[in-house]
This record gives structure tokens, C-alpha cells and sequence, in this order.
């Protein structure tokens, strides 16, 4: 397939500006000066993920997306950030000075994916574009062929909520323990 | 003619963008106006008087050209861009908002199949602005608001998630359009066996949008003015109309999924086609008054109080909600 | 459309996200890392759905999966940044050498 | 369902159609547990923390211990009530469920009645303690192992119950936690016992894949039959229970953890290692005794000898014992070592019968000694004296324990004692029987000591000691009584119109046991066993009935014009236990405990020569060559490690980088070379 021919579809367009915006915003999340910024910047990039699924039409999948990251994981990142005394303004020390090896393997392994790809799959085409997948097929994959995993990562779920307050839970003084009486 | 114009893609593109960027400050407009003037009486003032000659109903309107002309201010340690985005996050996320927002049959910017799983997922959007303005404007006041935004929010996603799930549940679909139609299949809006999950839903949404009493983020006597505190001119009427608007449109989005939508009986179907913005509208109002209403009967609450209702209430209420909706599906 | 080219950013949102992962210095920073790459995995997830046209819907299964432990990686690690925050008042991962020899 | 094995007690002259108690004994079974669940829930609350919820337990389950006691006498029934829990293949099934037999039903009283008065005692004991409901917790989870492991009809459960003792165990000895000695006593006798489980398991294991059942009662009527197969293992199996058994029931020089378990609160001691916990193994040996009597003959040899040296050698620790409880701990095991030679030499209702009155007078002595340590605050006999005028009824039940102990007619002591000389002598182990009555000189010799270094002279304490409370020196006097009396059930040759004897009840078994029951007094054994006891006494109060002002002056001035040997295996006993607890490996204790007891028991030099050996075993083999190999391999590590620890740098980024490099240099391996 040509160049031409792809970029004549227009969900080529689509997808080049879209994907683009997301690299630009991962590659600021990993080098932005600023810890709010890089969140943000996650933000954008798990948009614009999320818009390269509305391409695929996986719909549900894609506002999942949304919900989970920009509405909770942001949200708490962000969260946890700014208790962790976040300045405004740039902060040098963010990112380590020894960056060439990380470098070197972060495009060597890109590179060493990208040739699998084209090795493995030429230029085969996408099946279907179109329909969205109906939620209704996901929730009965769910619940019957994946029902055993889907109840594994509901208990995954609750351990890591249990774990998550046991670890940042701050042990009181025995003062407040006793003003809050006994049980606590 | 309209119609063939509005089929070609740019036009209706155009045409669709147009009536957002009208439909909004209207909205809001409404909306504010509302406010003042319901405040008043309940508090046996006045309220705007002389604006506009009755009733003073250009105040709004003449409050919006006073921001507009008045010095845009930015702190001088702000996080400038950050602090330049947030407004636009905000009224981004109240826009998008409007997509699924069914007015009448047939009468919808976009029916997502899964509707009401976006409305629920971009109205987030709305709380990252609200963080990236606390933060970035370099005041602990406006720190503490954004962060106790962020913790609202996060407590309050999950009641209202829960509350709205147990409509889809009954409804069977996620989409707009189609859980008004499973209102009238039923022959009663969902209120009426969704009654906890209605409160809950509205509880909840007050808490979504930093209503009294749960206005802590902004909570004038506590933050000078939360995450607001150094915002001007048009950036903070921004905030203003986002706020207004999403009253509106959290409204509508309750009243699609509990109280029938643009759906009244005994209203002939191709009447429905003109008279169903205006029944939607109408029931929107209703419960935008309510939150009016609420602002001056109840106190403000406590940021301990705020999260023990969720955790220790909302939660566990909605959730037995949530299941006990799916066995009487079941059962049924 | 073809799948190479999600392939192809997947990789590169992969490899962003493992340099990030080895050169930042603050442990937030290094789960937005984390989150980087379990996004480009989820990409590839949906694209190879997409090709395959299962009518089962599988990749977009396990694309909610991997959302699902991705939020609760986030709340672990995010309560133990910041406990070591509140024990040693740093969050950066090269102070984190307790474990040394 | 119940699946009443009648077969297998139809050739018994037994009834096997039980009554409504042995229909229900289950509820007997789960009641302690019942009780652990409801004091975990709501000891807090209660105005005794769960003390009267588990006496509660107990009290009621003597309804049924007493009732079927009392129905095994007037018509004895044998019976038994499993529930199959699951199966391998299609032979070998898992049970539940519970036995009716005389051993049984006696083991039922015992634990039943003897756990009722040393609870209730605890009530009084523990009052204001730390973890009160905690302790009554795990001391009904202790009763209800205890039933689970005496009702068992197979194995399995055995073995259930055997582990569930032990954990309870585990949890009282260790009970004082806080005390990092008391955790390592703990620890010690978990060890031990695991160590002997792997003796139990492995029999276990052996009779179950071999015979196809874990029953019990088809193992008995195989024994009995003379099955070949069964023959072709038992030596071997009944070797490895025994091990067990071992472990359990404290038998040299599987005891050494008895004496450190004195670390948990007295009613702990009273319960598990004098009463019931340590009767476990010797329950064992008696349950699976048809085995040891027609298959398993020669191991015979090994158990009588074990059981000899542990009744006579460990005897003579508790003559150089301070600590109260040590003393009481040394004689547990050297009755132990009755019981066990008893049983091992083919005196099934000799080795029983000791058990039966032992537990009585036994938990008296020790009830009675956790009086004393309630009263004085100190467990050493150094620190007390004179205690006589200040706590009166301690004073007399304890004697009344110690004359049961030594065997002085007409105690139950004695009764059981010499049925066990003469059992020996019948079988034709004249030479153990005559250690044996040196033992029972010993024990009369220690008993006399404790006696008078505890009730006698002047105090030497701190305060002024008090008598204890009534609700604890109520389970005393009714600890004494049984005593006094109980020998009286199995007085050779006779038996008591209506009610039997003890021998008969016992006899109450799927299959006969066919052991020798004499049929009149022997009294020139008798004689001797009482001289024994008399002499024992009467020598422990001329060298220990005179006050003097410490231990160690006693020790010092007395011991050592009259008998030098104790001071000589004093300064051994400190050596033993110095080496012993320190790095050294099995063979050097073994050596070491060798010559302890050769220097005790026999000559001065040949002592002297062990010493100059366990030296050489010492220095020679342990610390140089031993020693040596773990030190050279130790320094390998530590140079290995020197040089590899420089990669371990702590910091996570350098690891996640050298993790993903390998991972690309493995895909590129795997898409390019392969």
C-alpha cells in the first residue's frame, strides 16, 4: 500500500492527527518539567487513546477509558501529587541525568517492535470499522466465558482498596486512639 | 431547504456548534437569573431590579459585559498556561455534557449507545479543570478548594454511577434516547420504583457540581473563594456559566433518567416532536429550582460529615439499590 | 486502516512510556510511566480485535481488565508513595536504596 | 450418615446399640469448640471473660462423660459413629466420628472432669490476668482437640485432633508472649512434637496404604486375626507411631520440651502436661495396643527400654529441680516412663490404670503448686517455705497428691504402681521391674523434698503469702478425693458388685486385649514397691526436713556430705543443658545426655571418662571439623557475596533497566537467532 492511497481514507486523517496529538502528549509526560504538567499531559494522552478506540469503534472501551483515568486515576494522581507538595514551576531534579542508556533501549525496543510488526503483518487491513461493538457482547463475555477472571479482578479490586487505605492510613497516637475510643 | 442544507456534514457541523455556543450562555443565563431573583424572594429581598426595566432581566447580561471589559489578572506565580486551560476544561467538559442530552424524539446531537456511560465519564472532565485551577493559581486557598473538589468528586462518582446503573438496569440500554423510550414502554417514569436511587442521584449530583450544602471547595467564609479565589474577568465567567449550565444540564440528565424525559402522557406523539424540548426543559427547571431552593434551606456541611454521607450512606444504599433493582429484572 | 500502523504507535506510546519509566526520579511520575505503557498495551489490545473481528468481543475484554488493575496498581502505589513520602519526606526513587546492600 | 459398624463388634460380648449419650457424644465433641468461637465472640463482656462459658462447656459435657462411664459398667456397649467425609479411589475412605469404648469412655471422664476442675480453678487463677478471655479461649480449643484425638475411630482424625492439641499447646505455653523465654519454650515443644509427628504421619501413612484403612477397629480385628500383611509392616509402623508417641507423651529424650512448657500458666501445666495433652501418646499406644501384642513384638524391646530409661533417668532430675514446677515436670515424665513400659511390656490395664489415677493426683500437684506460686509470686522452692501454717488446705491436698505419687497404701498411687511392677513381673522383665522400683524410691525421695522445702521451715519469700481463694481450693479437695480413692476400683482380684472393676471396664474393647490380670494381691511386690515408697520418704525428710536458710545452703552443706553424686550431675545438668541448647547437633547431645545419666546411675569414673568423650566430641568433631566445614562454606558465601553484592545497588530503575534490556535481547534472540 502506498502512502498516497493510505492517506486518501479519511480516517487516515483522522487517526495521523490524533496520533500524533498522543505521542506529543506521552512524550511531554515523560519530559515535562513539571509533575502537575506530566499529569496533564496524561490526561491528553489517555484522550487521545481513547479517541483511537472510538476509530476502532470500541466504544465502551473508550469511555471506560475516560471514566477510569480522567475521572479517577487523574484525579487521584493529581491528588496524590499535590499532597506530596507539589511547587508551581520547574523542578530539574524530576527526571534523572543519566538518560542515554534508558534512551538507547527505549528505541531499541521500538525499533525491535515495529520490524515484528511489519514483519508479521504486512499491510493487512482492519476487518471492521463501523458498527460499534454492542456493550451487550462485552457484558455477556463477562460474565460467561471470562466470568472466572471477572471475578478475580473484582477481588483484586477490593484487596487493593483494603491495601491502598492500610498502607496510607497514618497510625494514630494513642491520644487520638483513646479520643476515638477504642475501636478505630 | 433547511433540511437539505443540514445534511451536508460542514453545515450541520456549523449549525450544530452555533447553537452550543448560543445554547449555553443562555442556559446559563436562565439559570443565573433564576438564582438571583428565587434567592431574593426566599430571603424577602428584591433582587435585580432596575436592569433591563422589568425585573431587571438583563442584569446577567450586563454582569457578563462588566467581566468581559474588566483586567484579566493572573497571578504572578501562577502556573500561567495551566492556569489559562482550566476555565476551558471546565466549559469543555459542560459542552460535551450536551451531546447526549435527549430534547425530543429524535432530537439528540448524538445518540451514543452508550449514553449515559459518557455523560457520566466526561462530566469528569470538569473536576480536572477545577484541579488544574486550585493548583495552578498559587494560593493555598485555591490549593485546599481543588483539592477538596477532587476528593468530593471522587467520593461522589461512585454513588452516582451506582444510582444511574440501576436505571440501565431496568431501562436495559445505556442509551439516552432509549431509556426514555423504556419509560414510556414501562408507562411510568423509573422514579417511581427508583425513588432511592433518584435522592441518592441528586444528592449526588449536588455534591458533583459544589452545591449547597455541599459547596466546601468554594465555601466563601472558609477559602475567600476556593479554587475561584484568583480568577477575573471573563475567565471567571467562564466558571460562572460552566456552573450554571452544568446545573442545567445534570438537571436534565436526572430528569432523562428518572422522570420521564422529554416524555409527558397524554401528549399526542407528533406533538412531542415541538413540545418535547420544552417538557424536558420544563422538568429541568423544576429541578434546578429545587437546587436553588436547597441553597438557602440547608447549612453547609462538614468535610467529615461530606465524606462520611458518601462512604458510610451513599454507598452502600446505592449499591443494595443497584442489586436489589437487578433481582427484581430478574424476577420479573 | 491497517493494524501496523496502531501497532506501530502502540510501540512508540510503549517505548515513551519505558523511558519515562527508567529516567524519572519522582515515584508519581513513574506510575504516569506505568500508565503510559498499560494504555499502548490496551491500544494494541483493541487493534488486534479489530483485525480478528471476533464476534466475542475479546480484546476489548481484557482491555477492561487491564483498566480495571491499572486503577487498582494506581491506588497501591499511590498509598505507598505516599507513605514514603510521610516516612522519609522525599518521593523520589533514588532515595529509595533501603533495600542496598 | 452414621454408619454403625455393627460387624465389627459382633463377635465382642458387647451390647453395640448405643443409648441416647452415645448417639449424641458428638455434641460432647464440638461443644469445647462451640465454647472457643463464643468466648473469641463475647468473652470480652463477660464479668469473668469467657471463664464461665468455658466451664459451662465442660460441666455440661460431664452429663454425658459420667453417663456413659455409668453405662459402660452396668452394660457396656461397643460402638462406634463415622461420617465419611471423602474417599480415594474407591478403598480408602476419610471419617469422622467418634468411638464407645471402655478406653474411650474413660478417656471422655478424664478429660471431661479433670478439665472442669482445673478450669474452674483457672477462673480463680487467672482473675486479673492478661488475655483472660484469649487463655479460656485456647484452653477450650484445647479440651475439644483433646476429645477429637480420644474419640477418634481412625487415624485421621487422630491425627486431627493430635495436631489441634499440639496448636492449643503452642498458643498456652507461649501465652506469655511478651516474655521472648516463654515463646522459645513455645516454639521448643512445637518442634519436638512436629519432629515426632513425622514418626505418626509416616505410620499412618504406612498402616493406611498397606491395610487400605485408617479404622481403628478393622485394624484391631486384622491384629488380632494375625493378617500377614499387616505383619509384614507392623514393626515398622508400630515404630513410627511409637515415635510419635514419643513426642507427645515426653518420652526420653523426646521430653526435653516438657520441662521448658512450664512457662504457661499453671492451670496449663495441670491440663496438658500432667493430665491429659501428654496422656496422648500413651492413649496411642493403648488404642492401637492389639497391634503390639500379636504383630508388632519386637518393637516391644525399644519401647520398654525407652520407657525404663525415661521412668528411672528423668526421675532423678527433679531431685536437683528449685523451680516447683520443674520438679512436678520431671516426675510427669518419669510416670510417663511407667505408663509406657507398662503398656510397651503388654500391660495394657496396668499402663491405663496409672494413666487414669496419675491424671487425678497429678493436676492436684499441680493445682496445688500454682496455689503456692499464686501465693508467694515466684516459682522457686527457694523463695518459699513454711507454708504450711499459712495455706492449710493447699498443704493437705498436696501431700494427699504427693503420698498418691509415691505410692504409699492405700492411695491410688500405690494401686496403680504395683499393678505395674506385677504386670512387669509377670511378663518376665525382671530387671526393669526392679528399676522400676528404684524409680518409685526416687519419686517418693523428690516428692518428700518438694514437700518440705515448700510447706516446711520458715518462709523465705516476699509478703505474706495467703491461702488461695475457695475457687481454687474447692477443685483441690475435689481433686483429692479421686485420689485417695481411685485405686480402690482395681484392686487384683476383686471386683465391686455392681459396679466392676476398673480392669473390666476397660476390657470393653472391639477385640480382647490379652493382657494378664492378676488375680490376687502380690504382696511381697507390693511390700517392696510400699518399702520403696516409705524408705523414699522417709530419706527425703532426713536430709531435707531440717530448715535451712536458701537452697543453696541445702545444696552445699547437705547434698554434697551425703551424697556427692548430685552435685557432681548438678554441675552436669547445667553443662547438659548449656550444650545442649547451644549449636550442638543431635549426636552430641545424645553423647551428652549418655553421660549424664551413666555418671547418675552408676559410677563416679566412668562419668568422669564421658566427659574427656563429650569433649572430644566437642571440640574434636564439632567445633573443629563440623564446625569447620560450616565456617569454610559460610566464608565461600560471604566472599561470593562481597563481590555480587556491588550489583544490588537499591535502586529500582537500574533493575527495571537491566530487566528491560534483557527482555529485548531475548525477543531479538528469539525473532533473529531462533
Amino acid at each position: 500500500m502506498t502512502f498516497d492511497t493510505w492517506i486518501s481514507e479519511p480516517s487516515n486523517w483522522a487517526f495521523s492527527v490524533v496520533g500524533l496529538a498522543t505521542l506529543l502528549a506521552g512524550f511531554r509526560v515523560v519530559t515535562a518539567k513539571n509533575v502537575v504538567h506530566a499529569a496533564l499531559f496524561l490526561v491528553g494522552a489517555m484522550g487521545g487513546v481513547a479517541a483511537l478506540f472510538l476509530l476502532l469503534s470500541a466504544e465502551f472501551v473508550a469511555w471506560a477509558l475516560v471514566l477510569v483515568y480522567v475521572g479517577a486515576v487523574i484525579i487521584l494522581l493529581l491528588f496524590g501529587i499535590m499532597i506530596t507538595r507539589a511547587p508551581t514551576g520547574i523542578d530539574e531534579t524530576l527526571s534523572g541525568d543519566k538518560r542515554a542508556l534508558p534512551g538507547v533501549l527505549a528505541v531499541a525496543l521500538f525499533a525491535l517492535i515495529t520490524w515484528a510488526s511489519v514483519e508479521a503483518f504486512g499491510d493487512a487491513t482492519l476487518a471492521t470499522i463501523g458498527d460499534p461493538t454492542s456493550t451487550d457482547t462485552l457484558g455477556e463475555m463477562l460474565v460467561t466465558r471470562f466470568v472466572i477472571p471477572f471475578e478475580v479482578v473484582g477481588f483484586v479490586l477490593l484487596g487493593a482498596l483494603v491495601g491502598g487505605i492500610t498502607i496510607a492510613r497514618r497510625d494514630l497516637t494513642p491520644l487520638e486512639e483513646e479520643q476515638r475510643g477504642g475501636l478505630a | 431547504m433547511i433540511a437539505d442544507l443540514l445534511s451536508n456534514f460542514w453545515v450541520a457541523l456549523v449549525a450544530k456548534l452555533l447553537l452550543v455556543a448560543l445554547a449555553i450562555p443562555l442556559i446559563g443565563m436562565v439559570v443565573g437569573f433564576g438564582e438571583m431573583k428565587l434567592s431574593a424572594k426566599m430571603q424577602a429581598r428584591v433582587g435585580p431590579y432596575f436592569a433591563g426595566g422589568r425585573w431587571g432581566w438583563a442584569q446577567l447580561l450586563a454582569d457578563g459585559i462588566k467581566f468581559f471589559q474588566k483586567e484579566d489578572l493572573i497571578p504572578r506565580d501562577a502556573d500561567k498556561p495551566v492556569f489559562k486551560f482550566a476555565p476551558v476544561v471546565v466549559m469543555m467538559g459542560t459542552v460535551a455534557l450536551f451531546v447526549v442530552i435527549p430534547w425530543g424524539p429524535g432530537l439528540i446531537f448524538r445518540d451514543l449507545s452508550v449514553g449515559i456511560f459518557y455523560a457520566l465519564a466526561i462530566s469528569s472532565l470538569t473536576t480536572v479543570g477545577v484541579l488544574m485551577a486550585g493548583w495552578s493559581s498559587a494560593n493555598k486557598y485555591s490549593l485546599i478548594g481543588g483539592l477538596r473538589a477532587a476528593g468530593q468528586m471522587i467520593a461522589y462518582e461512585l454513588p452516582l454511577v451506582f444510582s444511574a446503573l440501576a436505571v440501565v438496569i431496568m431501562a436495559g440500554t445505556m442509551s439516552m434516547q432509549g431509556i426514555v423510550e423504556a419509560q414510556i414502554e414501562a408507562g411510568y417514569p423509573f422514579v417511581i420504583l427508583q425513588i432511592v436511587g433518584f435522592v441518592i442521584f441528586v444528592i449526588a449530583s449536588l455534591a458533583e457540581l459544589s452545591r449547597i450544602p455541599f459547596d466546601l471547595p468554594i465555601a466563601e467564609s472558609e477559602l475567600v473563594m476556593g479554587y475561584l479565589t484568583e480568577y477575573s474577568g471573563f475567565r471567571f465567567l467562564f466558571f460562572f456559566l460552566a456552573e450554571f449550565a452544568n446545573m442545567f444540564s445534570m438537571s436534565a440528565i436526572a430528569v432523562t433518567l428518572f422522570l420521564g424525559g422529554w416524555y409527558l402522557p397524554g401528549i399526542p406523539a407528533d406533538a412531542l416532536e415541538y413540545l418535547g424540548p420544552v417538557i424536558l426543559v420544563v422538568k429541568s427547571l423544576i429541578l434546578v429550582f429545587a437546587m436553588i431552593w436547597f441553597r438557602w434551606a440547608f447549612p453547609r456541611v462538614r468535610q467529615d460529615q461530606l465524606q462520611s454521607l458518601a462512604w458510610k450512606w451513599l454507598i452502600p444504599i446505592s449499591l443494595a439499590n443497584v442489586i436489589l433493582t437487578g433481582v427484581f429484572k430478574v424476577v420479573l | 486502516m491497517t493494524i501496523v500502523q496502531f501497532l506501530i504507535l502502540g510501540a512508540a506510546l510503549f517505548s515513551i512510556g519505558v523511558y519515562g519509566l527508567l529516567t524519572r526520579r519522582n515515584l508519581v511520575l513513574v506510575l504516569l510511566s506505568v500508565e503510559l505503557m498499560l494504555a499502548a498495551v490496551n491500544l494494541n489490545m483493541v487493534a488486534f480485535e479489530s483485525l480478528l473481528a471476533t464476534t466475542q468481543a475479546l480484546g476489548q475484554v481484557f482491555t477492561v481488565f487491564i483498566i480495571t488493575i491499572a486503577a487498582a496498581e494506581v491506588g497501591i502505589g499511590l498509598a505507598i508513595v505516599i507513605l514514603i513520602f510521610r516516612n522519609r519526606r522525599s518521593a523520589n526513587a533514588d532515595d529509595m536504596t533501603l533495600m542496598r546492600w | 450418615m452414621v454408619a454403625s459398624s455393627l460387624l465389627l463388634a459382633a463377635d465382642a460380648h458387647f451390647g453395640t446399640e448405643g443409648g441416647f449419650f452415645h448417639d449424641t457424644a458428638g455434641v460432647m465433641i464440638a461443644l469445647p469448640f462451640v465454647a472457643f468461637l463464643a468466648i473469641l465472640a463475647f468473652g470480652k463482656r463477660l464479668p469473668n471473660q469467657g471463664g464461665e462459658i468455658a466451664v459451662g462447656a465442660l460441666a455440661i459435657n460431664c452429663i454425658w462423660a459420667v453417663a456413659m462411664f455409668v453405662q459402660n459398667m452396668v452394660s457396656p456397649v461397643v460402638t462406634e459413629y463415622v461420617f465419611e467425609i471423602g474417599r480415594i479411589g474407591s478403598g480408602l475412605s476419610f471419617e469422622l466420628g467418634w468411638v464407645i469404648d471402655g478406653l474411650a469412655v474413660m478417656m471422655y471422664l478424664l478429660v471431661n472432669v479433670v478439665g472442669v476442675l482445673v478450669f474452674t480453678y483457672a477462673m480463680g487463677y487467672m482473675h486479673g490476668d492478661r488475655r483472660v478471655p484469649w487463655f479460656f479461649a485456647a484452653f477450650s480449643l484445647f479440651a475439644g482437640a483433646m476429645l477429637v484425638l480420644v474419640s477418634a475411630p481412625n487415624l485421621i482424625q487422630l491425627i486431627l485432633g493430635w495436631e489441634g492439641v499440639g496448636v492449643a499447646s503452642y498458643f498456652l505455653i507461649g501465652f506469655y508472649w511478651e516474655d521472648l523465654a516463654n515463646v522459645k519454650a513455645g516454639n521448643k515443644a512445637f518442634m519436638v512434637n512436629k519432629l515426632a509427628d513425622v514418626g505418626l504421619l509416616l505410620g499412618a501413612a504406612i498402616l493406611g496404604v498397606v491395610m487400605g484403612t485408617f479404622s481403628f477397629s478393622e485394624l484391631e480385628h486384622l491384629a488380632a486375626e494375625g493378617s500377614a500383611a499387616l505383619g509384614g509392616v507392623a514393626v515398622t509402623a508400630g515404630l513410627l507411631l511409637f515415635f510419635g508417641a514419643m513426642g507427645k507423651s515426653a518420652q526420653f529424650p523426646l521430653h526435653i520440651w516438657l520441662p521448658d512448657a512450664m512457662a504457661g500458666p499453671t492451670p496449663v501445666s495441670a491440663l496438658m502436661h500432667a493430665a491429659t495433652m501428654v496422656t496422648g501418646g500413651i492413649y496411642l499406644m493403648a488404642r492401637t495396643f492389639p497391634l503390639f501384642e500379636h504383630l508388632a513384638t519386637d518393637a516391644r524391646v525399644v519401647m520398654v527400654t525407652i520407657g525404663t530409661i525415661t521412668l528411672f533417668a528423668i526421675g532423678l532430675l527433679a531431685l536437683v529441680a528449685d523451680d516447683i514446677k520443674k520438679v512436678l515436670a520431671y516426675s510427669t515424665v518419669s510416670q510417663l516412663g511407667y505408663m509406657m513400659t507398662a503398656v510397651a511390656a503388654g500391660g495394657y490395664t496396668a499402663g491405663v490404670f496409672h494413666l487414669f489415677t496419675h491424671a487425678f493426683f497429678k493436676a492436684l500437684l499441680f493445682l496445688g503448686a500454682g496455689s503456692v506460686i499464686h501465693a508467694v509470686h515466684s516459682n522457686n522452692m527457694s523463695d518459699m517455705g513454711g507454708l504450711k501454717e499459712h495455706m492449710p488446705t493447699t498443704y493437705r491436698t498436696f501431700v494427699i497428691g504427693s503420698l498418691a505419687l509415691a505410692g504409699i497404701f492405700p492411695l491410688a498411687g500405690f494401686w496403680s504402681k504395683d499393678e505395674i511392677l506385677a504386670t512387669l513381673g509377670h511378663e518376665g522383665w525382671t530387671a526393669v521391674m526392679w528399676i522400676a522400683i528404684g524409680g518409685a524410691f526416687i519419686t517418693a525421695f523428690y516428692m518428700a523434698r518438694c514437700i518440705a522445702l515448700t510447706f516446711h521451715g520458715t518462709y523465705k519469700g516476699h509478703g505474706h503469702p495467703h491461702e488461695s481463694p475457695s475457687i481454687m481450693t474447692g477443685p483441690l479437695v475435689a481433686l483429692a478425693v479421686p485420689s485417695v480413692l481411685f485405686g480402690l476400683l482395681n484392686i487384683p482380684g476383686v471386683s465391686i458388685p455392681g459396679i466392676g472393676s476398673f480392669t473390666e471396664w476397660l476390657a470393653v474393647r472391639g477385640v480382647p486385649m490379652g493382657d494378664h490380670h492378676a488375680e490376687s494381691i502380690d504382696f511381697f511386690l507390693a511390700g517392696v514397691g510400699l518399702a520403696a515408697g516409705v524408705l523414699g520418704l522417709l530419706f527425703g525428710w532426713l536430709l531435707y526436713g531440717k530448715d535451712k536458710e536458701t537452697q543453696q545452703a541445702r545444696d552445699s552443706f547437705e547434698i554434697p556430705l551425703l551424697y556427692p553424686l548430685f552435685r557432681r550431675k548438678y554441675f552436669l545438668d547445667d553443662l547438659a543443658d548449656g550444650i545442649t541448647h547451644a549449636t550442638m547437633g543431635p549426636v552430641a547431645r545424645f553423647v551428652n545426655w549418655t553421660h549424664t545419666y551413666i555418671i547418675d546411675g552408676i559410677v563416679n569414673a566412668v562419668g568422669g571418662l564421658m566427659v574427656l568423650l563429650g569433649r572430644f566430641v566437642y571440640n574434636g568433631l564439632d567445633q573443629r571439623g563440623v564446625d569447620g566445614i560450616v565456617n569454610g562454606l559460610s566464608a565461600i558465601t560471604d566472599g561470593a557475596g562481597g563481590v555480587v553484592r556491588k550489583w544490588q545497588t537499591g535502586r529500582v530503575q537500574q533493575y527495571a533497566a537491566a530487566f528491560v534490556g534483557g527482555a529485548i535481547v531475548l525477543a531479538a534472540v528469539f525473532m533473529f537467532v531462533i
